[in-house]
């Protein structure tokens, strides 16, 4: 993707997306859908972005997929756009058919939970998925299974059971249970490849939505601080609002950085390399920033008439997501500790700058 | 990194395992402040790692700033003793070559770029601390040349450098913007005297630097006079957008993944380090990158030394946490991060200070 | 602790785990602000539970703040519906009891002690934030009593609140120490109007509260007109210096304990957690002692706040990432907290300006 | 002790020991001894508090020790009061006997790391103790042996040698080598009971020196930043200063009254309890004002010539004494993972107020 090609996707999303949440806008906690947004981005065809050109996307490249995820996060919209668009580029990359036009698709992070048994009309699963996103909307779900396939497994079918729960923000984050469903499995070498990127995939791009969200979440900080004053002084003059400010925009920066860095990544194995370290930043970010956010905020900031919340609850969700940072950063540390000299620092290098 | 970056670095690296294999220099944590090795810097500036990025014309080797990063970053994460050579490579080099006069250029940077020159830093006074607008050493006009009278303090290996910068007052009636200029100052001077100061771990690094109307050429003016304030600000970016701001410590880094216990707790903390370092690497590539678009991404850079001296100070306590009671060595290594952790965090500015800029200069608050 | 406490405390510790036993309640964090429920405080006063160091000609049992300590911390523990009478037994009586004309004292103190009467505070406004100086709300003298008129916020629960501790501007022309009253308003005055603010959970606890005029009889005055300023700031250190400050969250202490993994990591974690823990209680029961003995330690108050938001923030953050992905009553009571966390951490007063009053009342800085 | 001989205690340590460090001093790091201040304190008695007052001390309770070692931290002095006055109070516990006056001794945390061995003339210790304070200027060392006795180590004898090492703050911490040295062991109930407590009243005492030095450098902090200007204004009306002031001053309350708290312990197993929280509130109270102290200092709190280092080195080494912070938080932790919700309660409740 170029320069120009990424600044036009990033304003189409902004000026789609924007007028969708006014400022008092305050929707229902419940895991219920922004069908409205929902219905124009696919009408858009956002969520074929990963597709290969000829069907509509734009290539293998997780670049435009980031972008719609960094809009995603800045627009606080109900929707599993970025799950639907991550799953059609597993399901093309695999080589598996496309589910049609709209339907709304979904990703689990747990597949090596499940049991595959071969039967007569193909392989079936058995199992319970935890907190699948927006699963109770969803038409189907792409996981890797156990034996490393890409698993599809049709949600409408027979045997899948969707339990429904909702996270921090009121997202929907079900448990899907499974009683020998029939799935479809891709084992070949594409369809490996898509099911091991599925994880670093999904990790790049709850990072960028992350991002969007703290981009929102110190963009409303610097407003408020600028606008409101204390003790007769605006709160900016205020030396710990300014130490609260600079947390918030390094932490920014630093997760943007990242981001960047994932999108360079030369190959998958590089992009798995620094999707972990952009998860792990990007949940220490999300941390740092809803506090630093709040903290500045006071009270109108924990109010759901004020729109911070939006975001903050988000960043609260998201960064546990696929697992946790406990999970992750023991992968990390474990890796490190059983690493020489020369292998602990060529993990800790950046992905080639380019130009 | 494209192909030449990456066979440089190879290099580097593979002549530093060389030297610590014969036993030259013993891998130390915040190596460019406290290990002093002319010897040494003359050999890497033999091998033309010095001034990398500056005109061949003047001892440099025309490459980007990515090619400098590189060997930054393998000169730290070996814990090699630079330095003799590091701020007037750092920061000296690339004021001169941004300001300086053609003569002076030609004098000043084929030596440092050679490893032969050590610099000391005059712009801290007591008085003053982080706020260069209250200083107070004054250069008066006198001939060809200035007369430089005050104190200098926390100047870092003036014992051992030829020469000083020095940021003075040449027009007291001027706000900020007029009132400062930059000299080159030869230690040698004899109206120049040192005072040694001893750090927390008793060793002489800084010192306190007397002009007592020390003549300085007109030549040895960097930049225009009165045009300081903006100069050094200018500098201050160089100052804080390397990575030593976060691998002062990596050879504590290394020594914690390698000897911490291989249970959870361990494998936790070390994990959040590594992701934070990989992080830092990339933002202070990121910063090179910039520079080499001609860009000086001053904000970026405080960002940097904001978000690298909470790194190296999370490692410190985690290493301490996580090796205590360790061997010999680990100990050794612990009491002299521990003991240099206090300057480790104040230089480049204090994270107040570079609160105030980051916080500033996305136009909110002072 | 001396036996009669003792006793106390397994009294009160018995009848709570009977109470969960039959279903009753469910052990909740930030209970205080929002387990509300009138039955269970009225059976709380019935007991003698409430109001326990106030003289029995009001209602109270005449026992020491360390009893009152032993009765809140173990509320607190079982994270017991008890913000039907919170506010007004931990602040409104005291206030009353200490500035109150005699038959104040005898209108509101025993009912309170009976857990029958629920008090809002109305000292917030949208423009003052945590500096109670700028305070616009108005009290006028009319006849025998006074028209209050203005908008306080965060007034929790308003909406279920019998009366309201109003802080309002009696003499504008005065300074800080002349210009401000306290009154006890009655909810049912026609001139008072409540608007519900919803917060992160979705809960309705925080009101707008607007006073158009409302009559305020003489009598209502708590102590001395144009004496509020002096008299609130005495009854902040009651605000701060109690174990809610630090044991709001004290079921998720509980809960993680119980149900994380037993490794390095999570028994690290913990066991500094209970240690902090243990000091903050003996804090507490330090400042008790110290308002047994007649003082107002209004710094105590404030460093137990400041120490204590430091822990739940901490106590959270751990609890997060050893306890998920956990089971779902423990995931429903980490999103109850997290939630809450911004609530809790500003409540008592920001860190902010907890640090200020902890330096200045040091004597430092302010 | 009423509250009167406590105040006189610490009145005459104050008056003793101030004057024996003058604002420019600036002793060897290489773990000699403070002759001078070493014999002022042997010749007023103050290493033979901890024993009976028929002995000359102050009897059993850990009080007086206390003030010993909070003027002990306040008075940054390279001597072995403290270790010499818990090593005697637990040999008259033992009912072992006292060594002469003005003797040195010394007290190891890991005395169960010696292997005891019967022989003819008693029983003999082989091993290596770590990091013993001042071993090398001690004449005996006293430890809690592997059977719970409490063992004296003649270090004058033969098979006993010293390795010299120095901590931060250039005080020695030497490591012990014994082999087959003939030591005396006391296993009967009192000598038991000294050896059990040697560990908490160790923690204690440590806990109080670090309490003086905290006091200390919140006290030249204070001083410091009410004096000097930055940008034009008295660096005390920046509000991040008065941040780490508030930090400061908060640890150091929390500390002050953890001391309270283990002065008021019941019994031995309630001083334990109350150790083991203070111990590491007081090593996070000594990293946490240390790093405050020198953020508000700035580049002259990082130097030989003033004050400051005296303390914050000495809390740097003191918070890592008798086996580091990480031990110390995964033992109670493991106690808190172990125990019902009633024990876990119970293990947090302070010690009876008096009055």
């Amino acid at each position: 993707m170029t320069r120009e090609e990424a600044l036009l996707l990033e304003r189409s999303l902004e000026e789609a997306l924007a007028p969708l949440h006014p400022a008092d806008w305050d929707p229902p906690d419940d895991g219920s859908l922004a069908a409205e947004a929902w219905a124009l981005c696919a009408e858009l065809g956002w969520d074929h972005a990963g597709l290969p050109e000829d069907l509509g996307g734009m290539g293998d490249d997780v670049g435009p997929l980031v972008i719609l995820a960094q809009a995603a996060g800045r627009h606080p919209l109900a929707m599993p756009l970025v799950e639907t668009a991550l799953a059609r580029w597993a399901l093309a990359t695999a080589g598996l058919e496309q589910p049609p036009e709209g339907a709304i698709l979904t990703v689990a992070h747990d597949g090596d939970a499940l049991a595959l048994r071969p039967a007569p009309g193909g392989p079936e699963a058995t199992g319970r998925l935890a907190r699948v996103p927006w699963a109770r909307h969803a038409r189907a779900l792409v996981a890797a299974g156990p034996d490393g396939a890409l698993v599809v497994v049709d949600l409408e079918g027979p045997g899948a059971a969707v339990e429904p729960h909702v996270d921090l923000a009121g997202q929907a984050r079900d448990d899907v249970v499974l009683d020998a469903v029939a799935v479809a499995a891709a084992d070949g070498s594409e369809g490996r490849r898509a099911a091991a990127l599925l994880a670093p995939r999904a990790e790049v791009l709850r990072s960028a939505q992350i991002a969007g969200a703290l981009g929102r979440a110190l963009a409303l900080t610097r407003e408020h601080t600028s606008r409101r004053s204390q003790f007769g002084r605006p709160l900016t003059r205020f030396q710990l609002v300014g130490a609260h400010l600079a947390t918030m925009a390094a932490h920014a920066a630093l997760v943007d950085a990242m981001l960047d860095d994932a999108c360079r990544a030369e190959d998958d194995a590089a992009l798995a390399a620094s999707a972990g370290s952009l998860a792990l930043i990007a949940a220490e970010a999300a941390t740092e920033v809803a506090r630093s956010a709040h903290q500045c905020h006071g009270a109108i900031g924990a109010t759901r008439e004020y729109q911070l919340h939006h975001f903050t609850r988000r960043l609260w969700s998201w960064r546990s997501d696929g697992g946790g940072e406990r999970r992750r950063a023991r992968t990390l540390g474990e890796r490190a500790q059983a690493a020489s000299a020369a292998e602990l620092w060529a993990g800790t290098e950046p992905s080639p700058l380019r130009g | 990194m494209a192909e030449p970056l990456a066979e440089l670095r190879s290099e580097v690296a593979a002549f530093l395992a060389a030297e610590q294999a014969t036993g030259r220099f013993a891998p130390r944590c915040d190596a460019w402040m406290r290990g002093v090795d002319r010897g040494f810097s003359q050999d890497l500036g033999r091998r033309g790692w010095l001034g990398i990025t500056w005109p061949t014309a003047y001892g440099g080797r025309g490459q980007p700033h990515l090619a400098r990063l590189v060997v930054t970053e393998e000169l730290l994460r070996a814990g090699a003793p630079v330095a003799s050579h590091w701020i007037a490579e750092r920061q000296i080099g690339p004021a001169i070559l941004r300001y300086g006069t053609e003569a002076l250029k030609h004098e000043l940077l084929p030596p440092i770029a050679a490893g032969e020159l050590t610099f000391c830093l005059g712009m801290s006074e007591s008085e003053a601390g982080s706020d260069l607008a209250a200083v107070r050493t004054v250069a008066q006009r006198d001939g060809d040349g200035f007369r430089v009278t005050g104190t200098k303090i926390w100047t870092t290996n003036a014992h051992r450098a030829e020469f000083a910068y020095v940021l003075a007052v040449t027009d007291s009636a001027a706000g900020k913007a007029g009132r400062l200029s930059e000299f080159v100052v030869d230690m040698r001077t004899p109206e120049v005297e040192v005072r040694p100061i001893y750090d927390l771990a008793g060793e002489h690094h800084f010192n306190e630097v007397f002009f007592d109307g020390a003549f300085v050429p007109e030549g040895r003016v960097i930049g225009t006079v009165g045009r300081g304030w903006e100069q050094v600000t200018a500098q201050l970016a160089f100052e804080r957008g390397g990575p030593e701001r976060f691998m002062s410590t990596y050879p504590l880094l290394q020594a914690l993944a390698a000897g911490a216990e291989r249970d959870a707790s361990a494998a936790e903390a070390i994990g959040g380090l590594v992701a934070r370092l990989r992080g830092l690497r990339t933002l202070a590539w990121e910063t090179a990158r910039r520079m080499d678009a001609g860009e000086a991404p001053a904000q970026a850079a405080a960002i940097l030394k904001f978000l690298g001296t909470s790194y190296e100070q999370d490692l410190l306590e985690t290493a301490r946490r996580l090796l205590e009671p360790g061997s010999e060595a680990t100990a050794a290594m612990l009491a002299d991060v521990q003991l240099a952790m206090p300057g480790i965090s104040l230089r480049g500015g204090s994270t107040e200070i570079l609160a105030g800029i980051i916080a500033k200069d996305a136009e909110v608050a002072r």
